[in-house]
């Protein structure tokens, strides 16, 4: 099995509730994320799943509820803090750099590391002051090892606009693990691609989470992977959640059967 | 062919980290400098040194300047002129207020000034996004123009509002012909250059880029946006000031207000877009574009013996100018920068395709 | 209070004239998604075909009937425009759909020179004159009320009116016209508008047109007011405020923004301009607008934008 | 494809700065003197500048087809379009200084450009002459060795002005109130020291209303003129704002014949559209402009019939065309005087031209017989006065055509001339010149 256990809770949503104008996004959402565990958010679309996930990284400021982060608890999340905490977030529909080459857009996930003022790299050298260019060898090769590991060191310069979208998803998640998150939220980290593609993300995300303990949550449209990889999972519907617990539990739910799987039956 | 890089293998991450990391480039960079610093005080004229090369090389700073805010950061400005205006104005008064200041103190003081405004005008931009923030900058260029004619201090209370600069001066040695000044401009625009493109190419470049391609993410991964927008004002700003106060020392020597009025600001914009956004070798493409076009517009039916009326051939200039810039914009959105790397890599490849 | 009541009516028929170059703006910005730099050059080159037309015709055809001339003037000045809207639209919109509203303003600055330079060189770069009978004597009422009456700039009084009709009409035909409602739905969603079957192309062809139409109606009233020269495209630089403050995508937004900048400006120069110097109302102008902004950043009326991702 | 189109204009740019270099590598042939014609055909002032400009070209080719030059002397000539815009007009100053024998003196049409290019004429001994605009304290030739604001300045324009109201006045201006409507710039804020002088000596009231160029729209200042009810109104304009003003003056009732406009709001274009709006309209100028004189007749008989004129035969006689004529006379007899010393039929350099500026003496008679003689009135220059004699009078728009309302004027130098020296010397300071010294 995997080398980290589960530990306890290192991530707990309470009671949040986000709405737009009159819309209800979000009613009332609350579920926890232990340490080194795979966490599923599935539920149709429009249920509030990225919104729930936006609230987690301080893009949207729901007007209830709290987040409890490593005993830290926030009512409003702000995305730089969340992101120092060690949160790291990939995203439904590409929100790459698309200007950027792939590798600069993994670099960008190792900005909060590098400490080297406006002047210093200003005035960045290679012959040894100040220091610009060590810190930038040192991140790059950081980098250059998650290059590896996503097996995309042939497109390291090349613009992420002219990547395929698969490739343009690892480098999604490449930025992602730039951070070294504790918790990575994957959105939809397979949407759009096919079988193999699908297996080869599969694999990173339980790479990640085995060799590094990385807590994930994922969102996640397709229920043989989310049933395969995720230990525990969270069910929502029209921003209400309707189940909460193990792939099977949640397979015998009645309500999630009724609003979600019902389709199978 | 030409470019041949067989042979060439990066075995550390600093040598592929170099600002030329193929050898061609190096070369050719060296060369480069050897012409502007060697060949052109020997060989050019007069004429070709203050109309021509000095204006040339105070406008490619400006934009590169003017390219941090709108090509790296995302962030349109159309104050830009007044950014120079400041910077211009402010080197004044340090020099004629300040016994003894040295002129590159001065120069620099007009940076900083002109810094200073970037970021205060640079604030709007946190809360008011794209077309109306580009509107909004407006606001600095029509509020320094009215500054600097209306508030006498500024001009040293001169009694018709235009300044003049005294002989240029740096460590006792003076900057009178225009070879000299010339070299000054040129060492101050390569200094400048190699600042900003170690900005743009470390951690801050990549700050603004994210900034300018996809906010929401960059603030996800950890970016703060009023860091990185104000930085990229306060930089941007700060070339461009430096520039404006060239302009004005160097250039002109003495000028009124309307010397960095909107007009400024648009052929600024004009000579990013040309050159290349997000490029600081399309910025001096797109200066020297800017520079050389009239001349040539006028200057060819002039040797072709064809007379043209002034007033046709600077309608025609307005004309290709405007034809030019949608030109860009459609088929090659990355400028003369690019189409230059086009080139490149072609010839990297040559004879092969690709 | 005689005085505080003409500065207000003088802002408020500057300020309609402003929403009537605002106007401009908002239309196109409205259906294809273009911060049109080049309503100024529109303005001019308008203006100068009106001007030009207006003096040519009566030599072509040897009548002098002044009324004749305008009439057959304006209709060719508006063919001009119409025939503008539809090279912009083949020569650079279409080639550009889809691509961010900053490279559309660009390329908007482009078509601004290639109309200066082209208006210039085919019509002249002289001064030029438009008559169309508009009353340039001042009207004096309530002399009784104030001392030296109230005054009320006839001219003004009509270019607002003129102005106010041409935004009901516009209105109407936005409301009530397929046209106008399909131009609205393009507003909306440009794909949206192509699945639907909404020819693109054409539609952007016939909202250029009609904010070439109104630059024409700016150009005749500006131009009969300050005679016609270059210098006309540049009251623009006084819409710009007007449009960012109204909000970019509503016609009612650029009329009370016009309205609102016209009157701040007078109040400003005239209340505040004296201790500062004068020759604030330019820039005031601006930082109105800019502070509006700042409350709401899609201006008074504009739609609101929300992040996705 | 990209690359073809980059080796294409690469190529070309290549080519143009070729050709620049070339270029300015002028060499003197056959005894020919260089005219440089910096003009603005186009952009905000193109209404003024194209009278100007042919005015200009017009007296050259007048000099050349009926003399054939100043003694043999071919002038040559080329225009540089500077759009009033300050760095095209230093570039076509540097283009154009040095050909041929050396330029004869830059007449920039512009403040702003005279600006940026006095600094450049120390340096190269190139004449810039200026008449009628530029820094009024230019007129100190002691300091201003390379500047000419010939037959006037801002502070004669504003002092005759003056002048005139308190004739009109009665000989006393106590107690009144006079606006200035002025352009937002240097240009439009040269007048104000003078003015203020003699606010402070004749006890009238002096109020200031700056106008943001182009002036497009000025309702605010001019609805503070209808409630402050100023006796006079001096109006600084320029461009547009002329029109735009009149128009303002006419719709707040304002009356017309209480303005009096600087000579760049006095030309023909500014007012004939308004027509009886402008009825009334004052408009100082140095010149009969109304006047038709030989110059006129010899224009359109060696020139116009020959089918060579520059502009419209219309614009002949227009205020600008004419003083365009008269600076390109001044510059013509400039060069004529300095032959007379450096020998006649050759071919002279700009320091050469230089002397014949400084020495110019244009007696009544010798106007009469270059034409000038009902237009205008002697001048002399010398060392120390580079203004020569600043006559100056009154014009008035009847609705349809100037009339001359008032007798000459010269400016009272017990105002000026302190005002001269003063800021002369703060300039010589600034820039530490040591002024030379004349005699």
């Amino acid at each position: 099995m995997r080398a980290r256990p589960v530990g306890d809770v290192i991530l707990d949503v309470r009671n949040i509730s986000l709405s737009f104008g009159g819309v209800k996004a979000l009613t009332d959402i609350s579920f926890s994320v232990r340490e080194h565990e795979v966490r599923a958010i599935i539920g149709p679309n429009g249920a509030g799943k990225s919104s729930m996930l936006n609230c987690i990284n301080g893009v949207y400021q729901p007007q209830q509820g709290s987040i409890t982060f490593r005993g830290q608890t926030f009512k409003h999340m702000n995305s730089r803090q969340v992101a120092e905490m060690g949160v790291a977030r990939t995203f439904q529909n590409l929100a790459l750099f698309k200007g950027m080459s792939a590798l600069d857009n993994i670099m960008t996930g190792r900005n909060l590391k590098m400490k080297s003022g406006l002047l210093a790299q200003a005035f960045r050298n290679p012959f040894g002051f100040g220091s610009a260019e060590r810190e930038e060898i040192e991140q790059r090769e950081f980098v250059e090892r998650i290059i590896d590991f996503l097996e995309i060191q042939p497109f390291r310069k090349t613009p992420v606009g002219q990547l395929s979208y698969g490739l343009q998803k690892r480098v999604d998640l490449g930025r992602a693990l730039a951070m070294e998150p504790q918790v990575l939220l994957l959105d939809e980290p397979m949407a759009g691609m096919n079988m193999e593609e699908k297996q080869d993300m599969s694999r990173f995300i339980l790479d990640v989470n085995d060799e590094f303990g990385t807590t994930i949550v994922l969102i996640e449209h397709d229920m043989g992977v989310v049933m395969d990889i995720s230990d525990r999972v969270v069910v929502l519907d029209y921003g209400k959640k309707i189940g909460d617990g193990t792939p099977d539990e949640v397979r015998a739910n009645a309500d999630v059967i009724r609003a979600y799987l019902g389709v199978e039956q | 062919m030409f470019y041949r890089e067989n042979g060439q293998f990066k075995s550390s991450y600093r040598a592929d980290l170099a600002l030329f990391p193929i050898a061609q480039d190096r070369w050719a960079m060296l060369a480069l400098a050897a012409i502007a610093f060697v060949g052109a005080p020997l060989l050019a004229s007069d004429y070709a040194f203050r109309a021509v090369l000095i204006p040339f090389l105070i406008l490619a700073l400006a934009a590169i300047g003017l390219n941090v805010l709108v090509g790296y950061c995302g962030q349109i400005s159309l104050g830009t002129g007044a950014f120079m205006a400041v910077g211009a104005y402010a080197a004044y008064n340090l020099q004629v207020r300040i016994e003894g200041m040295p002129l590159l103190l001065s120069l620099l003081g007009g940076g900083v000034a002109a810094a200073v405004l970037g970021v205060m005008f640079g604030i709007p931009s946190l809360r008011i996004r794209g077309l109306y923030l580009a509107v909004a900058t407006l606001a600095a260029q029509f509020f320094v123009d009215w500054f600097t004619n209306r508030v006498a201090w500024v001009t040293h209370d001169s009694s018709s509002g235009s300044v003049s600069v005294q002989t240029l001066r740096i460590l006792g040695h003076s900057f009178d012909t225009p070879a000299q000044r010339y070299l000054l401009c040129l060492a101050l625009v390569i200094v400048f250059g190699l600042l900003a493109k170690n900005l743009v190419r470390g951690a801050i470049g990549r700050e603004w880029m994210a900034m300018r391609d996809m906010d929401v993410a960059a603030a996800v991964i950890g970016i703060r946006p009023v860091y990185a927008k104000l930085t990229a004002f306060a930089v941007s700003s700060f070339i461009v000031g430096v520039a404006g106060a060239l302009w004005g020392f160097v250039h002109l020597g003495a000028w009124e207000p309307a010397a960095f009025g909107i007009d400024k600001s648009f052929q600024l914009l004009f000579m990013i877009i040309i050159g290349g956004l997000g490029s600081i070798a399309g910025s001096f493409f797109g200066a020297a574009f800017i520079v050389l076009l009239p001349l040539l517009l006028n200057g060819i039916p002039r040797w072709l013996g064809l007379s043209m009326s002034t007033a046709t051939s600077s309608h025609l200039e307005h004309m290709i100018f405007g034809a030019l810039i949608v030109f860009f914009l459609i088929v090659e959105p990355h400028g003369l920068a690019r189409l230059w790397s086009t080139a490149r890599q072609k010839l990297r490849v040559w004879p092969f395709p690709h | 209070m005689g005085f505080f009541l003409e500065t207000l009516f003088g802002g408020l028929m500057v300020g309609m004239l402003y929403a009537l170059v605002a106007l401009g703006f908002v239309l196109i910005f409205k259906a294809s998604g273009v911060f049109n730099f080049a309503q100024g050059a529109m303005v001019l080159f308008a203006a100068l075909a009106m001007a030009r037309f207006s003096e040519w015709l009566p030599r072509w055809f040897g009548f002098d009937s002044p009324v004749l001339a305008n009439i057959g003037a304006f209709v060719l000045a508006a063919l001009c425009m119409i025939v503008v809207a539809w090279l912009v639209e083949r020569l650079a919109l279409r080639h550009l759909v889809n691509q961010p509203g900053i490279t559309l303003l660009m390329a908007t600055l482009g078509i601004g020179n290639v109309l200066d330079g082209a208006g210039q060189l085919i019509f002249g770069s002289a001064a030029y004159k438009i008559d169309v009978g508009m009353p340039k004597e001042p009207l004096i009422v309530l002399d009784k009320v104030f001392d030296g009456g109230l005054l009320l700039n006839t001219e003004d009084m009509y270019s607002a009116l003129a102005a106010a009709a041409l935004v009901t009409l516009l209105t109407l035909f936005f409301q009530k016209t397929s046209t106008g409602r399909a131009l609205r739905a393009v507003a909306d969603d440009h794909q949206a508008a192509q699945s639907i079957g909404i020819p693109l192309g054409r539609i952007w062809v016939i909202v250029w047109s009609v904010g070439g139409l109104v630059a024409l109606v700016a150009g005749v009233i500006w131009g009969s007011k300050l005679g016609v020269q270059y210098s006309i495209s540049l009251v623009a630089l006084k819409a710009f405020p007007v449009v960012i403050l109204g909000g970019l995508t509503s016609v009612p937004g650029a009329i009370l923004g016009g309205l609102i900048i016209g009157v701040g400006e007078k109040m400003s120069e005239i209340y505040i301009g004296g201790h500062l110097g004068g020759g604030i109302e330019n820039w005031f102008a601006y930082v109105l607008a800019l502070a509006v902004l700042l409350i709401r950043p899609q201006g008074l009326f504009g739609d609101k934008i929300i992040d996705r991702v | 494809m990209h690359y073809r189109k980059f080796a294409c204009s690469a190529a070309l740019a290549v080519a143009g700065m070729a050709m620049v270099a070339a270029s300015t590598l002028a060499q003197a042939q056959a005894p020919e003197q260089f005219v440089p014609l910096l003009v603005y055909r186009t952009g905000q002032f193109a209404p003024l500048g194209i009278p100007w400009a042919d005015g200009k070209q017009d007296y050259l080719k007048l000099v050349n087809a009926r003399d054939g030059g100043v003694n043999g002397v071919k002038l040559t000539y080329e225009e540089c379009e500077t759009a009033y815009d300050a760095s095209k007009g230093v570039e076509c100053y540097e283009r154009l200084k040095s050909k041929g024998t050396g330029a004869s003196g830059f007449d920039t049409q512009s403040t702003g450009i005279t600006f940026a290019v006095t600094d450049k004429a120390f340096v190269d001994k190139v004449t810039v002459e200026t008449a009628g605009y530029g820094l009024s304290q230019s007129s100190d030739g002691t300091v201003f060795e390379w500047n000419f604001p010939l037959l006037g300045t801002y502070w004669t324009a504003a002092d005759v002005m003056l002048q005139d109201i308190t004739k009109k006045e009665k000989g006393s201006l106590k107690g009144k109130k006079i606006a200035l409507v002025y352009h937002d710039s240097p240009y439009g804020k040269e007048p104000i020291p003078l003015l203020q002088k003699r606010a402070a000596a004749q006890g009238f009231e002096l109020v200031l209303f700056p106008v943001t160029p182009p002036g497009v729209e000025q309702k605010s200042a001019w609805l503070q003129i209808r409630q402050q009810k100023p006796d006079y109104v001096l109006f600084w304009s320029a461009g547009v704002m002329t029109p735009a003003g009149i128009r303002e003056a006419q719709a707040s009732g304002y009356p017309r014949d209480h303005i009096y406009a600087i000579w760049w709001a006095g030309s023909d274009h500014d007012v004939k559209d308004i027509g009886a709006g402008a009825k009334g309209y004052n408009a100082i100028t140095l010149h009969n402009s109304s006047a038709h004189d030989k110059v006129q007749d010899d224009l359109r008989k060696y020139v116009y019939d020959k089918g060579q004129g520059t502009g419209p035969a219309d614009s002949i006689g227009a205020i600008a065309h004419t003083r365009g004529m008269m600076i390109a006379m001044l510059q013509v007899e400039a060069i004529r005087t300095a032959q007379e010393k450096f020998g006649k039929g050759k071919a002279l350099t700009s320091e050469q031209v230089h002397w014949g500026f400084e020495n110019l003496n244009l007696t009544t008679e010798r106007l009469k017989a270059l034409g000038f003689g009902e237009i205008m009135r002697p001048v002399k220059t010398s060392c120390a006065n580079h203004m020569g004699d600043d006559w100056a009078r009154i014009i008035q728009w009847d609705g349809g055509k100037w009339e001359i309302k008032s007798d000459w004027y010269q400016s009272d130098k017990t105002y000026i001339a302190p005002l001269v020296k003063e800021y002369a010397d703060k300039y010589a300071k600034d820039k530490n010149i040591k002024p030379r010294t004349c005699g």
